[in-house]
């Protein structure tokens, strides 16, 4: 638009740059005698990072230029096996250019913000190479032009988060967190792989993401293959994107360092799993009525679930964990229900404003070395700057107007409004939850008396009375409240059409528009949140324990979090999987199967000492079975010539 | 033909036969127990060795003494095998007679057995065949029973009436195949064989039967194995060395010739009978001996059982006969005489260890290839290629004589091949066992020795022969070929 | 009423049969002998009676190569006995007996 | 060229035997030096190696056995193609890195070096042959030094394991054997380029079962269940540099033999039982993870996840198709490759720890990062991440199966699940969690070998990760020719 | 053969071989069953000369029922203090039962079998009038070798019996169990 055209090379490099980062530290490390120091590495990686981001807004303004159609590169070669051919290539289009922005921007911030909270960690430099592989995946993904260059980086932004939660590997917690992550979205990565061994063979051989998009759209694949893929693809975004059932290991993986979160689980990686979705749209679209149906349903369950867990939790990463699965629920309601553009679109502010919450919680954090609310309290004098950004996230992750979430959530209630007003119900009662939760942890956090917080944590330095965090880390924080108010505003300029130019003609139908009921319903949720939760834990009418009460099994269930750890982990993995299924077959593996072989040579040993005692040194014994021997085969072969017998 | 053109067909055996009266004349001239024995032997197996070369050389062939004897490849490959069996035995042995009070007998009777197994070889006629036959055995009793101590006795009057039982049945079946066919003469019989009088079947059967019991027992075959482990165990281990090889040896020569000339060979009406037989002899043996050698923990009985279970595999060669194609009977020849090698070497080395640590326990071998390197080497060598593991004489032997059962093209044959493929992996335990003992486990002794002159030529002659065939089989394989081409009726 | 081949062979089988039966289930070594020479005896007489009765005889071929086997078998026999008795003579040294089911040092 | 990547191993391992005793452990050079050359020598086969051109390159061949008038004429036949030039350069690099991880090895040097090389000639032999004699020599060659190996320097049941590897592998190989032969008798031929062209129509034995002999010695050696029990006893008790050889190439001796001589010989048969294969694919995939995560000694684990991985070679085997055949070459090598750095890695932590139980280490991330994180890279591997090699292997045999065999293909990718949940699962038990005070002492990795060793792999693992065209030109002119049969005729 | 004679003499002679030697398994006493042996030999003979082979039938008296039955007399002599009686082994069961079969197989096949047999005029004809001179002549013919391999045979006999019956030089004061251990290494450390 104000810029020439990126060339494809440029594309590369928001790729590559990240990439070299991670290279050069990881030898760095490897290597001791290179003189490398932990401060190289984030210097390093904000430059790549920062270079990233510059060619990202390039990108991102050369796609406004094209109306957000794809620039078309020409993919290259990477494997050609017989049929079996893989072409990568760069996808410039309103897609992958937007995504690219978001990660590139919430990844250069957070890594400032990383200088101050990680100060001083043992693993600054690791935890800095990890950072710019993860950002190199996350790119790779959203630019991915293949399927398969997709899932390969789709499963590498797996393996980052994996070893980013388990940074702490000395804490069991994290550790038992990261495998969980990793093991959870792996399975969902099961149906993925699936789908995308379905898609290649049903389709003679193709991975390229457009082609398979025209070829759904033109109705050239038959609807079991495309319930097969869009269902597959979709196990693989729950399981990335934690929608129910599969939305379990991301509140345990908020063991790892909060920018982590607030980079991986909540802004990027997570949101992953709907960039898929939008990706596979027009196949989605093209899937039979159920399976979207079935998206949306998944979706809006998922939402209110984790809305509910979010009201009982006490950890305030973990209440922003559960809105963050709750936020993405929505997201894949919407995309259940056709809405593209709002799914895209609440990605986008949500990538914003949930990351600036999740820096907010790691600088409360700093301040009291806990995350545990009821160890909080009061905060919003010692931390203004902090306080400030968090209240502005709260409102606009709560839809206040006319906050960025308020424009997302209110396109995203209006398509359910449009399809399905049973959803519609569902998502304005989350919108409601929401502001309750939220203001929950604002109010316990920052008002009333400071509760003590907790000694020094592993990894941190920082003990006393609560204090305002570095400029380091609260720069980010303020830059990115920025984005949490304005962005919104895009709804009104455009943003659909754009976004939309990804999309074949056929199924663009976005319309800027707003309905008075959804309109008052939100805002009224959002208000009726608020005010909700500042009666309860502000004025303390009525009190919170007097609430849990009158809920009774409800709040033990949510506080339980429906149990779904205990059913997955203890129940499907430790029962079945470990003592039914694994221990008795390896005790049939063990009895049976090399029973078989010992026996065997335990019973050639037990005949070989029966016919050892055949020789009884006696002769003749020996003598006699010569004799057998001779009578025996001269009657057999009298018998078998028949000359005998026959007479 | 003249009577000394006759006695030059039958050279060899006569310089052998001679040459155990000259040893024995020598005992008596010469002063006691000074006698250069084993040079005299040594030059009389030289002698026999040059005239069955200058044999082959001159491509001497055909019958004499009215065709109760041939000269032929078949008989002049066995002749060989004879003769280096007994140089190696006599080289092997010269420690261990030194303590013997007899040794220009011992060294006669070792002529004479070989002396009497070259015209076995070269028998032509069942009259010979029982004479020469009975001359072997006789002299092995003897042999067997030459310390004349307890185990040896004890060894020796078991085989000795083993033996009778099985002479005995053995000519009853002459006398069948006599009446039957109204010859003595192989040729006789195998004229009247292949003249096809399917009447005669029954006699016919009676007769083979009771023959190949008679040659079981040389064989070692189950169930005509009875005596092997006991003798292996109690006789003289030299003397089981050359009994091992050598008898064995003469046992399948002379059943090649008898079944496979005298019976008319293949595509008579009884050659499916007896090829069956021996199959199922085979399998028993194989099944038998491998299995029971599993269990055992005296080297020599060990070796015994090892015996019975080779004759089994050697046998398959037997039952291949059938196919008229001479796959089988140069199986048979290969095999043996990588045999004769693999446990000739086998033997001594056993011996060499034995007369050092006294004591055939395996347990007692623990770690001795920290003692004796070589022999322990050479031992393992031998191990591997009587389990047929490459790059062995063993392995190749084996191989070619399967491959001539399947190239018979019997469905039945496939199947005992496939019994003797798995049989190789029981044996593989007990071989490599034993192998694994002296080379892993920690020595109770850790005084070194090392093997006597003499012996360390023969071991070494042994592993490299057992190498060279193992690397280079083809000369070998080409001469048993041409050793059996003979064996086919004219 | 004739007598012929069937019936000589028939008298050596039983006396063969006889034979074994001796030289398997006697337990004193020279009994054991004399089962064996029975069985060397039977075997005679099928030779015999063979070079009597046999038809099978070829042009060139002497019906009398059967008694020809025969003193073969003799003096084998013989020999045979000879050597067999000497080794019972030598175990009996050495073990104080020539009972062949005591004589089972070697075994298994 | 070829046969001097056969002769260099034995070579040094025959250079290594005969050092003084003084200098035994100048044999650790010696097996540097030849390893090295050899694997220079294979780096030379497969970067000169032409892909675009048709049959075997780099031929050696003249006839070994042949003699007059039988069938049982047998080449020395070596070559490379598309197929096995991966093969030899991955015996080249593993033999090196396992020849490094054994320089620390302080007893009976020479002896180890010299069966470690002797197993690198068996292991190429195999690879090279092109006679199925002669490959049945080399399959048979590698038994001795692997069950030395594992005999003298293994640790706890080691010879129980041993015996048991020897064992099972003979067993197979006995009905290969048969099949070889009855194959190679009905053709008249040993030399597999000629069998492939004209594949038997008839035998003695159904062919079928000829099929199902020879493939049952390569699903032994793969191994798949049910006969893959030997495996995780041989592994465990073998030493490092054993287990690394063991893992990365000789298993890979069974695949390559389905490849190289099972399917395009017998290709009908194998079309016939592909359903057969695939189901017993599938369920070894299932069957080795689900038991794999019961483990907890750290070389079993390793040991039953190849039983689990090895079956995908097999699934893409049974897909009988050009991807499918492709994945499964890619996977054996990249599986060699992986597991080999597996091996090295639980070598390196087992000479630290002296313990493999899993649950009793905790927290060695502290102590030994390095070997941690390569420890992780090679677990990554494993569970197929992309961007490292096991990936692209696995994906291509799913892509290539799952036409074929939807359902063995999904329990394949279930396989992976499984597979990321003990990986983690062992990483999360040994390397994190809290520093135990009983590791205080360990070390990382500190030696030039060790360093050398787990470097050449994780570079290998890497490149072919991110750049697959490194080898999958070659395989790919190797596979063309078998998929092909099967194209053209099924 | 019809001659009346002849087949009386045969049957008689069968029935007293047949009987003799059943009477060797059944008696109790080895000496007396030395003597029931040369009834059997002698019994032979006779049968032997209804064949027409009066040699051999010579042959038989002198070096059977001479010889060998001496033989085993002395045999007997030289044991002293071993057991005289003529007791059945472990395995006389089987040995039984085997010998049945054997016996019971021949008599079957001898009566089965259709012979090419002479009869009549054929049989007359056979003359066996000489048999010593064409015994002779095949001897010294045709199996002239085997004749010469017997005398070996023979010599070597000889040799073996004086050798095996000839004590070594270490008088015998040994035990069974000292042999034993001796024994196991032959040749070894003595």
């Amino acid at each position: 638009m104000f810029l020439p055209d990126i060339p494809e090379l440029m594309i590369w490099a928001i790729y590559f740059a990240p990439m070299v980062s991670f290279a050069v530290i990881a030898c760095g490390i490897t290597i001791p005698r290179m003189g490398f120091q932990a401060r190289h590495a984030s210097r390093l990686t904000i430059t790549a990072i920062g270079l990233s981001w510059i060619l990202a807004l390039w990108a991102l303004d050369t796609s406004i230029g094209l109306d957000g159609e794809s620039a078309g590169f020409a993919p290259h070669e990477w494997l050609r096996l017989f049929d079996f051919e893989v072409d990568f290539g760069v996808q410039l289009d309103s897609l992958s250019a937007l995504m690219m922005f978001v990660v590139t921007s919430v990844s250069l911030l957070v890594q400032v913000y990383s200088t101050g909270y990680m100060h001083g960690d043992g693993g600054y430099a690791r935890y800095f190479m990890l950072m710019s592989l993860f950002t190199m995946s996350m790119l790779g993904l959203v630019m991915a032009s293949s399927l398969l260059q997709l899932f390969i980086h789709w499963e590498l932004v797996g393996l980052t988060s994996y070893l980013l939660v388990g940074f702490w590997f000395h804490r069991p917690a994290a550790a038992a967190a990261a495998k969980k992550a990793f093991i959870v979205t792996r399975f969902g990565d099961f149906f993925f792989m699936i789908a995308l061994v379905l898609i290649w063979t049903k389709t003679g051989g193709i991975f390229d993401i457009t082609e398979i998009n025209a070829l759904a759209a033109q109705h050239q694949l038959s609807d079991a293959v495309l319930v097969g893929f869009v269902l597959g693809v979709f196990a693989g975004a729950a399981g990335k994107s934690a929608q129910f059932p599969l939305h379990f290991w991301l509140p345990d993986a908020m063991e790892g360092p909060t920018p982590v979160s607030s980079l991986i689980h909540s802004a990027t990686m997570v949101a992953a799993g709907v960039y898929l979705l939008a990706r596979f749209f027009p196949t989605v679209e093209a899937a039979p009525g159920e399976v979207t149906t079935t998206i949306a349903y998944i979706g809006a369950f998922t939402a209110i679930l984790a809305a509910s867990m979010g009201i009982v939790a006490n950890d305030i990463k973990r209440v922003l964990a559960y809105s963050t699965i709750s936020q993405l629920g929505y997201m894949v309601m919407a995309i259940g229900l056709g809405g593209f553009v709002a799914a895209i679109f609440h990605l986008f502010t949500h990538a914003f404003f949930k990351s600036l919450l999740f820096q907010g919680s790691g600088s409360v954090n700093h301040a009291t070395n806990t995350f545990d609310m009821r160890r909080m309290g009061g905060l919003r004098t010692a931390m203004p700057l902090t306080f400030a950004t968090f209240i502005i996230g709260s409102l606009s992750l709560s839809g206040v107007f006319p906050l960025a979430g308020f424009w997302s959530k209110d396109e995203l209630l209006l398509d359910a409004w449009h399809h399905d007003k049973f959803l519609w119900m569902v998502g304005t009662i989350v919108a409601f939850m929401t502001a309750f939760y939220m203001f929950r942890v604002i109010f316990l956090t920052f008002f009333g008396e400071y509760r003590g917080g907790e000694e020094v944590d592993v990894g941190h330095d920082v003990a006393g009375p609560p204090h305002e965090s570095p400029r380091s880390m609260t720069v980010p924080m303020i830059i990115l409240t920025v984005p949490s108010v304005l962005f919104g505003l895009f709804a009104l300029n455009g943003f659909g059409g754009f976004i939309e130019g990804t999309l074949p003609e056929e199924i663009r139908h976005f319309k800027f528009h707003m309905d008075s009921v959804v309109l008052a319903s939100s805002t009224l949720a959002a208000f009726g949140g608020i005010g909700a939760a500042a009666a309860v834990y502000l004025a303390r009418t009525p009190k919170p324990e007097q609430l849990g009460r009158a809920a009774g099994p409800f709040y033990t269930f949510a506080a339980g979090k429906y149990y779904v750890d205990e059913i997955a982990e203890g129940g499907i993995v430790r029962v079945v999987l470990h003592r039914f299924l694994g221990r008795w077959i390896a005790a049939f593996d063990r009895v049976v199967v090399d029973g078989i072989v010992n026996g065997t040579a335990v019973g050639a040993r037990r005949i070989g000492d029966i016919a050892r005692r055949l020789e009884t040194g006696h002769l003749q014994a020996y003598t006699s079975m010569s004799m057998l021997g001779v009578v025996v085969v001269i009657i057999v072969i009298f018998v078998l010539s028949g000359n005998v017998l026959e007479r | 033909m003249t009577g000394w053109e006759q006695v030059y067909h039958i050279g060899p055996a006569v310089t052998l036969l001679g040459g155990a009266g000259v040893v024995l004349l020598a005992d008596m001239i010469l002063p006691r127990g000074r006698a250069p024995f084993a040079l005299l032997t040594l030059l009389v197996l030289a002698l026999a060795a040059g005239w069955a070369i200058w044999h082959a050389n001159t491509g001497t062939t055909g019958p004499s003494f009215d065709g109760a004897v041939v000269t032929d490849r078949f008989a002049l490959f066995f002749i060989f095998l004879f003769i280096a069996a007994t140089a190696a035995v006599t080289i092997a042995s010269t420690d261990w007679v030194k303590k013997l009070d007899l040794s220009a007998e011992y060294y006669a009777l070792l002529l004479v057995a070989a002396g009497s197994m070259s015209l076995l070889v070269q028998g032509n006629d069942l009259i010979l065949i029982f004479v020469a036959l009975e001359t072997t055995a006789l002299v092995q009793y003897v042999l067997v029973g030459l310390t004349r101590r307890d185990r040896s006795a004890e060894a020796g009057i078991k085989y000795l009436i083993s033996g009778a039982v099985a002479a005995g049945l053995m000519i009853y079946g002459f006398a069948f195949l006599f009446g039957t066919t109204g010859a003595t003469s192989l040729d006789g019989i195998a004229s009247f064989v292949q003249a096809g009088h399917e009447e005669a079947r029954l006699p016919l059967t009676l007769g083979f039967v009771l023959v190949a019991a008679g040659f079981g027992f040389k064989m070692a075959l189950v169930p005509f194995h009875g005596w092997a482990p006991d003798v292996y165990q109690g006789g003289p281990t030299p003397i089981i060395s050359f009994l091992s090889v050598a008898s064995k040896a003469g046992g399948f020569a002379i059943a090649l010739r008898l079944f496979y000339t005298g019976l008319g060979g293949s595509e008579t009406f009884i050659s499916e009978d007896w090829a069956m037989m021996f199959g199922v002899l085979a399998v028993a043996s194989m099944l038998f001996g491998n299995i029971a050698a599993l269990v055992q923990t005296d080297l020599r009985r060990l070796l015994g059982y090892s015996s019975i279970a080779q004759a089994g595999n050697i046998a398959i060669g037997l039952a291949a006969v059938s196919t008229g194609s001479t796959l089988g009977p140069s199986g048979v020849m290969f095999f043996l005489a990588t045999y004769v090698a693999t446990n000739l070497g086998a033997f001594f080395a056993v011996i060499a260890i034995s007369q050092r640590i006294g004591s055939y326990e395996i347990g007692d071998y623990a770690g001795l290839i920290r003692r004796s390197p070589m022999l322990a080497a050479i031992l393992m060598l031998c191990l591997l290629s009587l389990t047929g593991i490459p790059p062995t004489a063993g392995f190749i032997a084996k191989i070619y004589i399967f491959n001539s059962a399947v190239q018979a093209g019997e469905q039945w044959l496939i199947v005992l091949v496939a019994v003797a493929v798995v049989n190789t992996a029981v044996s593989a335990y007990y071989y490599l066992r034993l192998a694994r003992t002296m080379i892993v486990d920690d020595a109770k002794d850790e005084m070194t020795f090392r093997p006597t002159l003499s012996m360390q030529v023969v071991l070494v002659f042994a592993a490299v022969t057992v190498i060279f065939v193992g690397l280079v089989p083809a000369p070998l394989i080409s001469a048993a070929q041409r050793a059996a081409e003979t064996l086919q009726i004219q | 009423m004739t007598v012929d081949l069937a019936h000589y062979l028939a008298v050596s089988g039983i006396i063969f049969g006889i034979g074994v039966a001796i030289a398997l289930s006697k337990r004193n070594v020279v009994a054991v002998l004399m089962g064996i020479e029975l069985m060397l005896n039977a075997s005679n007489l099928a030779f015999l009676a063979f070079s009597r009765f046999s038809g099978a005889f070829q042009d060139g071929t002497e019906p009398l190569a059967g008694h020809t086997f025969v003193v073969f078998v003799l003096t084998v026999a013989a020999a045979e006995a000879a050597v067999a008795l000497a080794m019972a003579v030598l175990i009996y040294r050495r073990r104080e007996t020539v009972d062949l089911d005591r004589i089972s040092v070697l075994r298994w | 060229m070829v046969t001097l990547f056969l002769l260099l191993p034995l070579a040094g391992a025959l250079l290594a035997l005969f050092l003084p005793r003084e200098r035994e452990l100048d044999a650790r050079w010696i097996a540097l030096l030849f390893s090295g050359l050899a694997f220079a020598v294979s780096i030379v086969i497969f970067v000169t190696f032409d892909p675009d051109q048709n049959g075997y390159q780099f031929v050696d061949q003249f006839t070994w056995i042949n003699p007059s008038g039988a069938g049982f004429e047998v080449q020395y036949f070596v070559g490379v193609d598309g197929l096995s030039a991966p093969m030899v350069l991955l015996l080249g690099l593993l033999s090196v890195v396992a020849v490094l991880v054994s320089f620390n090895i302080d007893e009976r040097v020479k002896e180890y070096f010299a069966y470690l090389l002797l197993l690198e000639t068996a292991v190429a032999g195999v690879f090279l042959s092109l006679d199925l004699i002669q490959f049945f020599l080399f399959w048979e060659l590698e038994l001795l030094p692997m069950y030395m190996l594992i005999s003298i320097w293994g640790s706890g049941r080691n010879r129980y394991s041993a015996m048991k590897f020897l064992i099972y592998t003979l067993a197979g190989s006995a009905f290969m054997l048969v099949g070889f032969l009855v194959i190679g008798v009905d053709a008249g031929t040993f030399e597999i380029s000629a069998l492939t062209e004209m594949p038997p129509q008839d035998a003695l034995i159904p062919l079928s079962l000829v099929f199902w002999a020879i493939m049952i010695a390569f699903l032994v050696k793969l191994p798949v269940f049910p006969v893959h029990t030997w495996l995780p006893d041989a592994h465990t008790d073998a030493p490092t540099a054993v287990s690394v050889m063991l893992a990365g190439v000789l298993l890979k001796m069974g695949g390559y033999g389905i490849l190289r001589i099972a399917l395009p010989i017998l290709p009908e048969q194998a079309h016939d039982f592909r359903f057969v294969l695939a189901a017993i694919a599938g369920f070894s995939v299932l069957y080795g993870a689900v038991i794999t995560l019961q483990q907890r000694d750290l070389k079993r684990l390793i040991a039953y996840s190849s039983v689990s991985h090895m079956g995908y070679v097999l699934l893409g085997i049974a897909a009988l198709g050009a991807v499918g055949l492709s994945g499964a070459a890619l996977q054996m090598f990249t599986h060699g490759t992986i597991t080999g750095l597996l091996f090295v890695m639980v070598g390196l932590i087992y000479e630290r720890t002296h313990t493999r139980d899993i649950t009793s280490m905790s927290g060695l991330m502290h102590r030994m990062p390095l070997i941690g994180t390569v420890m992780l890279i090679a677990g990554l591997a494993s569970l197929g991440l992309p961007g490292l090699s096991g990936f692209v292997a696995e994906l291509t045999i799913f892509l290539g199966a799952f036409d074929a065999h939807p359902a063995a293909t999904i329990a394949g990718i279930f396989g992976v699940v499984l597979a990321a949940g003990y990986i983690l699962w062992m990483v999360q038990r040994i390397f994190h969690g809290p520093a135990d005070e009983k590791w205080a002492d360990l070390k990382d990795a500190n030696c030039w070998w060790e360093h050398v060793a787990m470097g050449s792999l994780v570079v290998v693992i890497v490149a072919i990760g991110i750049f697959p065209g490194i080898i999958t030109d070659s395989i790919e002119s190797g596979i063309a020719p078998i998929a092909q049969i099967f194209e053209a005729n099924l | 053969m019809d001659s009346v004679g002849v087949v009386i003499a045969f049957y008689v002679l069968s029935a007293i071989t047949i009987v003799s030697a059943a009477s060797i398994f059944l008696l109790r006493n080895l000496v007396h069953a030395i003597v029931l042996l040369v009834v059997v030999f002698l019994g032979m003979a006779g049968l032997f000369l209804t064949l027409s082979a009066d040699f051999i039938a010579v042959a038989q008296i002198l070096i059977y029922a001479g010889a060998i039955s001496v033989l085993f007399v002395f045999a007997v002599m030289l044991t002293p203090l071993a057991s005289r009686d003529n007791g059945n082994s472990l395995y006389a069961g089987p040995g039984l039962l085997l010998g049945g079969a054997i016996a019971a197989i021949v008599v079957v096949t001898a009566f089965d079998v259709e012979w090419n047999q002479l009869t009549g005029v054929a049989l007359e004809q056979r003359s066996f009038t000489d048999t010593i001179e064409v015994i002779g002549n095949q001897l010294l013919g045709p199996h002239v070798l085997a004749f010469e391999v017997a005398s070996v045979l023979l010599l070597f006999a000889l040799l073996g019996a004086i050798v095996l019956v000839t004590d070594p030089n270490n008088e015998d004061g040994t035990t069974a169990e000292e042999e034993a251990g001796k024994d196991t290494a032959v040749g070894g450390s003595e």
